[in-house]
């Protein structure tokens, strides 16, 4: 096993942080020696955090020219060992699409913290929203997986991103952090332990690192310079990296595999969290900053006496399909409030699991 | 809600608003309760209208924004009109008289922090800390030990002993008020 | 646009302003709560023009809000106070010292 | 009373949006000046930019056409509507993160291919927007939110880099140095190809409270000592350069004009 | 009324011509008279020919440095009067969203044609794929609606792109032209007729360019150097174009409506064409080059028969929901062959309608 | 019979992707010998390309790390692998469309900082790999797929830009000069910092078979021609000049090599 | 390593090769079908070295497909026909004419 | 499907095969036919293996491509191998016969045309237009004059002389056979 337990970076206590530095502490925490980003309003705190820390433990932080660049120093660092992020926003989420998909191609663990603004476009960006979701699952072309967790407090992006990091070692995956403004800007106390639980990239010589047999199983990942002679490619390639780029078998044998590896271990990623469920007559499915709000209102709801339940989604991606589908048995209604305007564009207010 | 106490802090960028709430959170956070807050965002250094939050705990704190303050804390006649009509039932605002004129009595309290911080410290920039002490002084939300441990661990360079010195003067700005 | 005197010399031209230069009034979009724009003004200093202006308009040109206008009669500056933001720049530029920086 | 240059602003617009004495309200009046001086219609007149502090320099403020685009991408929106409207004059006006970080690119490409475009650039080396974070032009050593230990890179020398790219007239100078400006501005107005201007628009909140110049005029008394016009520069050794801002022209502008 | 009949812009009759080659003839006769791109397979013969065809006609053609210039220049250049294009596949799809969207927030009339191959990433580059039509609608970040089509023949590329000169021009909205290298490639009888109906912006002094009452109603379009003093912004702005990042409602409002005018005007939008539908037990639906064998499969099973259906997306967003919803009333199942995975991933045979 | 470097080449991979008589091959060639002349390890070197016909020339053929990313980002992915694991020599090898088109704004950024890559462009003055496109390095006047009438555009004079920029090491040589490309080669690989060698390396396929110049050696004639070095060209006028590629070195190599 | 002689010369080097010179094997990665790399080369010219080399190792460092060797044995040069794809480059630089294109 | 006609092309890069089959399908269409095609893409300048096909017919087609060609047209063995296996019963097997030898009889047709193109033009990248036009005057599937105004509009320069003349000699072609 590749999982580990390591002394947490800051000494254990309650502390009074905002959630993009609960973010950084939360990476650094997690093993990340490596931040490659460019400055954004509402995540640029994360940055100036995994500067000043990082300096001061002796990682790498660079800020690059753009977050086309700063993405694709994060995955030439990840290759060259390092457990590495970035931050950004809506806008530079958009211009990371590319390379993100180059990461899932090449199965490039890193980790993309995204504090949503409201957009489109520069839109308004010092105000909460969380039009990202979507962006996240499907802005790069072809077909791939990602996985997403979607903190609501101080307290979850930091053990979030923890969680994250953990996500992508273990499937090599790129996986977001998608936090919103509200989020990012929150002070709360966080709780540090004193151990963090963390999970390092599997080795293994000579076995082949695109490849695998059973599509549940990831295979492992060597690092540059330990004389693996490894090929990387964006192309469409072979266990060993080859291109193969005429053949369409190893295609769809390459794009099946890298959708499997995420949706056939679904059971050990999807994570959501229920309250009052068992006799709810109508429910409430929410995510992120919007679930804190919506608690507080069921929870008064409730002291009214109605039969209103609340179920979060802790992880956005993949979507819990199966379990929302279990939950929609039972009630009248499922209600999604949402910092966007949903899937059908004219507000989050069906179910719409896709 | 009883064990939940909300605080708004309001002014202009330039006033500490920021800094006030950060220390308010910092101090709470020290006596092992739950804290959460926000602020206005990327003001605070540009002369700006400025706003910040706290919300302090003995448990875990389900919705993290101030919903209706208990206390108001305002630098500015601005801040003063909008927030002044939000406060809860026997809840206290405190003003810097310096800047606003309040056209409600009830639940007044009147700290000379910018007229204190210029005469004792010649440095009014830590107006802030004078208002907020008085506030800690006053309502005891968090201890005046804790308060000055947040700023230990918050101010840095020669700030530090200067807010030392208003945390001091707030704590007792009731005397003060005799004084003059 | 013709300009009474040459460019603005690069050596020590800046005398320290007589107050410490407050941040004033800003409509920055950053802003939340839609506060209007007069508030940061209120506990600030101001500038304001004497008689010894040389009409260089050098003032004029760096005031950073155009709110320095050479009036037409006098040959003096005119600071029009509803876009002044307090900066201390005029004060300081002035070769003349013909604008100080007062309180309020 | 009116503020000066009112006939070229856009009418209900309150004052700018900078920080009290930001050296880009400076420019802002200076480009009105000169468009002025050479008695330009506004309406022929388009002005693209980017995102951030310097990117709201034209929009909303001028009276003209403006075109507030995507972060560091304005080049590349002028070069489209230059290229289909020619009769436009078109002004590009950003910042030096906008411009050089992420729009670097467009930098050199459009001045490769000596599109006729006019590029202000409104360089206060630093990230104003966003909070003070590290600018390719921020010299080596500076403080920063995101160099907190001294900006360990090198800056780009911009006017070399456009010049080398293709740019045929090139400058550089400091708001503080508004007469020498304009006239810069001037040329470039009346300049058929890629134009581009440096210009030094101290910033007081972001790059002068971290640097120890913590008021308007004293970060402006900074950029005074610092800038010399080249033939200047010429006499002083490599140390005094070091600490120096060259200005003046660079490229070939002669035969190019209107 | 803002349409009018004009001269095809090649004699009427019958061409041989590649789908990529009928993009730009479409292009052309549509009065598009700029193109601003990069070049990329297997699109790059679209952009071949509009370099020489606007050569021939005084229209204006630019390579770009990349894809984020490429759509930039357009955008500008629609703001300067002009019908403009680009065209691109996958990955340059990818480099253009952050300004799609800005596109979608301005309301910007430009075509993107979008010739997919198969992803993610490099992947592989000359081969067929519909790995980007989740990427089209969802790719940058905010609530956004777009307009697609989705042509299967050479026909349709050329017809298809007139077509979405007109939406775009008309609903104010980037329009994709959702083409695949099976289509891009094939080469195929051209019918070119002598007329064609286009539209052209609608302009109108004075009245606000960014807002109108009514939400089915689009804004008028005033272009650069009309003396309009035009502000255009992606920031969240008002009817007349001033910023307001600061009021959430001013936010609210334009996005809503930036929806709706789309939504709204779906029956004027969503094309659809059915066979065999009456009777049918089963029904294929599908869209693009998969359409053509479907159909083809769908024909010979019906001669064998079976009670088979078939329906085809000519335009692919914004989703005919409503249409699909009823036809799957009257059917047992709806088969959804498709170039990706599908929506969940694992392969797209079920109908998940987004 | 074995090939030459057939033990700095990955086995198992068949002959090169290129066509018959392509540029790309024999700088694969000279390469391989470079860093055989140094005794450098294969096992310390990263080879890292964008997407091109250029891009194909390290990844899979040498038998090291190699990392073949996306169109124009080699330069930053590099930044990274190189920043995080100083240990490992970095050597970028890509297009000139890749590196100077949709890449120019890392190009520039790396020199500026100055990171220690040794970054090797391909300049084949077109876009092999997608049928001959212009590429911002193409000369002006000539056919390409996009520019039926003629390239309107100035070249970027790519040597002249990356000095520009910042970077230290900057020369310029054609396949065609294989021993003097070879010594620069092995400068930059035992050079630290930022170093960019621009190689000429003719296309036959796309640039040749546009421009009357269909046969691979009627091309390198052309290339053999056109080069001249840098000591030699001083002598010539203007129009002689503007006839010629200039090789040579450029930069300030002193006292930074290991 | 060191090289026999020096530097190419940029001067008129190239002779026309006796023989148009053909396209030959090639792995193109856009190749569909799979075909076999052979196939283009079944009818095209191949280059032949003679014995007048000189050895100066010119076509060795020319050759784009490193298929040029220079024996221990003989020191002459060896051509490895099975990656050759029959460019032209190595006769038409050859200032021996050592290299000849013939018809296969 | 009996008024569809699918023809196969293949052979390597450099012998004009996706030109063979632009021409027949720019012939098919002056005549009024429906026509599709489709070919190999990217190697056709680039020396590595080819193929091209045309479906030809009466009424619109529905699938595009090449199901079961009714005639392949080969230059190369290897295409030969690939493509002779999957031919529709009663099609026929165009083959140049400088590249090809051929390991079946039934429906065979031996065109020499290289060696006509060597022997007539010296040239022998006509060998192709040689070919396609012995399919046309053995197959009738566009006329004779169809294909020569296929390649007046489609070649240009100094080919185009070349290429009538090779049509020429291809729509000739069993009398060259005989004269060798
Ligand atoms: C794609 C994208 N990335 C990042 C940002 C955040 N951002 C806004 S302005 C800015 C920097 C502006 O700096 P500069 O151009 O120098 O202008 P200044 O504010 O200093 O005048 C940044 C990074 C953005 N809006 N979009
Ligand atoms: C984002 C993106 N845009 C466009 C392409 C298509 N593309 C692949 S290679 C290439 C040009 C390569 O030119 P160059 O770098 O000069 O290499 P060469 O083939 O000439 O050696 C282009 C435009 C791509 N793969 N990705
Ligand atoms: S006030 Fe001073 S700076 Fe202004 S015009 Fe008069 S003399 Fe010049
Ligand atoms: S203080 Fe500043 S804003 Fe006011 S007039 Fe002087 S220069 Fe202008
Ligand atoms: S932050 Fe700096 S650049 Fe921006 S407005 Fe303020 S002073 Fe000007
Ligand atoms: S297309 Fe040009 S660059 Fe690419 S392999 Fe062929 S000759 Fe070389
Ligand atoms: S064959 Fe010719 S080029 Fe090669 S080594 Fe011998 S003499 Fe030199
Ligand atoms: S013909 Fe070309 S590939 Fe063959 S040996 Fe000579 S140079 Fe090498
Ligand atoms: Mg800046
Ligand atoms: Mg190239």
């Amino acid at each position: 096993m590749a999982w580990k337990r390591i002394k947490a970076s800051l000494p254990p206590g309650r502390y009074y942080l905002s959630g993009n530095e609960a973010v950084a502490e939360g990476a650094i925490a997690a093993g990340c020696r490596f931040y490659g980003g460019y400055p954004i309003t509402p995540s640029s705190e994360t940055m100036e955090r995994m500067a000043h820390r990082l300096g001061q433990i002796g990682g790498i932080f660079v800020q690059m020219e753009d977050e086309l660049s700063s993405i694709a120093a994060v995955i030439g660092a990840s290759w060259a060992g390092a457990k590495a992020m970035t931050a950004t926003s809506g806008p530079g989420l958009s211009l990371m699409m590319e390379n993100i998909g180059y990461a899932t191609f090449t199965e490039t663990p890193c980790i993309i913290v995204d504090i949503q603004r409201a957009g489109p476009a520069t839109g308004q960006a010092t105000r909460v929203g969380s039009g990202d979701i979507m962006q996240a699952k499907w802005g790069s072309h072809g077909d791939y997986q990602i996985i997403a967790v979607s903190p609501w407090s101080v307290q979850e992006m930091y053990d979030g991103t923890i969680r994250a990091f953990n996500f992508a070692e273990r499937y090599r995956v790129p996986t977001f952090v998608l936090g919103d403004e509200a989020v990012g800007h929150l002070r709360e106390t966080l709780e540090i332990k004193p151990w963090v639980r963390v999970f390092d990239r599997k080795k293994s010589r000579g076995r082949p690192p695109f490849d695998s047999k059973n599509p549940r199983q990831i295979p492992p990942m060597p690092t540059f310079g330990e004389g693996e002679t490894l090929l990387v490619t964006g192309s469409t390639h072979d266990g060993h990296g080859i291109r193969r780029t005429d053949d369409p078998k190893v295609h769809s044998r390459l794009v099946r595999r890298l959708n499997d590896k995420i949706l056939l271990n679904q059971q050990h990623i999807v994570d959501t969290e229920e309250f009052f469920i068992e006799d709810s007559v109508l429910t409430v499915l929410c995510y992120g900053f919007t679930a804190r709000s919506a608690l507080t209102a069921v929870k008064e709801l409730r002291e009214e006496g109605h039969r209103v339940g609340f179920m979060r989604l802790k992880t956005l991606w993949p979507f819990p399909h199966e379990r929302v589908a279990q939950l929609s048995q039972g009630v009248e209604k499922i209600f999604v409030p949402e910092m966007n305007r949903g899937p059908g564009g004219r507000g989050g207010h069906e179910i719409q699991p896709v | 809600m009883s064990k939940t106490v909300q605080i708004r802090f309001g002014g202009f960028g330039g006033q500490g608003i920021v800094l006030a709430g950060l220390l308010l959170g910092r101090a709470a956070t020290f006596e092992g309760k739950f804290v959460a807050g926000s602020n206005s965002y990327g003001v605070a250094a540009r002369g700006a209208a400025c706003r910040s939050e706290v919300v302090i705990s003995e448990d875990p704190i389900d919705f993290p924004q101030v919903t209706i303050p208990d206390i108001v804390v305002v630098m500015s006649q601005r801040a003063y009109d909008l927030f002044s009509r939000q406060v809860a039932k026997g809840g206290l605002i405190f003003y810097d008289s310096q800047f606003i004129v309040p056209r409600r009595r009830r639940g007044m309290v009147e700290v000379p922090a910018t007229e204190m911080a210029l005469r004792n410290v010649e440095e009014k920039r830590v107006a802030n800390v004078i208002l907020l002490a008085a506030v800690v002084a006053q309502t005891g939300i968090v201890s005046q030990g804790a308060l000055l441990r947040a700023i230990d661990e918050s101010v840095k360079g020669k700030f530090l002993e200067l807010n030392r010195k208003a945390a001091a003067l707030g704590f007792h700005w009731k005397e003060e008020i005799h004084e003059r | 646009m013709i300009f009474k005197t040459c460019e603005l010399e690069r050596k020590k031209r800046v005398r320290n302003p007589s107050l410490p230069v407050e941040q004033r009034r800003r409509s920055f979009d950053l802003v939340e709560e839609g506060f209007p724009e007069k508030e940061a003004v209120s506990e600030a200093s101001r500038c304001l023009a004497t008689l010894s202006c040389q009409s260089c308009d050098i003032c004029t040109l760096l005031c950073p809000d155009l709110c320095i206008t050479r009036s037409d009669v006098t040959g003096q500056v005119e600071i029009d106070y509803d876009y002044c933001k307090g900066c201390g720049i005029c004060a300081a530029v002035c070769p003349k010292k013909a604008i100080e920086m007062v309180q309020e | 009373m009116v503020r000066a240059m009112e006939q070229y602003l856009r009418s209900g617009i309150p004052s700018t949006p900078f920080c009290p004495g930001c050296g880009h309200g400076i420019l802002l009046g200076l480009v009105l000046r000169s468009i002025h001086a050479l008695g330009i219609d506004m309406r022929e007149m388009l002005f693209v930019s980017g995102i951030g502090c310097a990117a709201w320099i034209p929009s909303p403020h001028f009276n003209a056409d403006t075109l507030h685009t995507t972060h560091g991408r304005a080049i590349a929106f002028a070069t489209g509507a230059k290229l289909y409207n020619p009769k436009l004059r078109v002004m590009v006006i950003s910042g030096d993160g906008d411009l050089s970080s992420i729009g670097g690119n467009h930098l050199i490409h459009a001045a490769r291919r000596d599109i006729d475009l006019k590029v202000i650039c409104a360089n206060n080396m630093i990230y104003g927007m966003t909070g003070g974070q590290v600018a390719p032009t921020t010299p080596q050593g500076f403080t920063t939110s995101t160099t907190p230990l001294g900006n360990p890179e090198r800056p780009f020398d911009l006017c070399k880099l456009v010049e080398a790219a293709g740019g045929r007239y090139v400058a550089r100078y400091s708001v503080t140095q508004p007469l020498a400006l304009m006239e810069s501005i001037k040329k470039s107005l009346s300049f058929k190809g890629f134009s581009f201007i440096e210009v030094l628009s101290p910033c007081v909140t972001q790059f002068g409270s971290k640097n120890l110049l913590e008021s308007a005029p004293k970060i402006m008394e900074w950029a005074m000592e610092k800038c010399i016009p080249r033939e200047e520069a010429e006499g002083l050794s490599r140390e005094e350069l070091e600490e120096k801002i060259i200005t003046g022209e660079w490229g070939d502008v002669e035969d190019s004009t209107d």
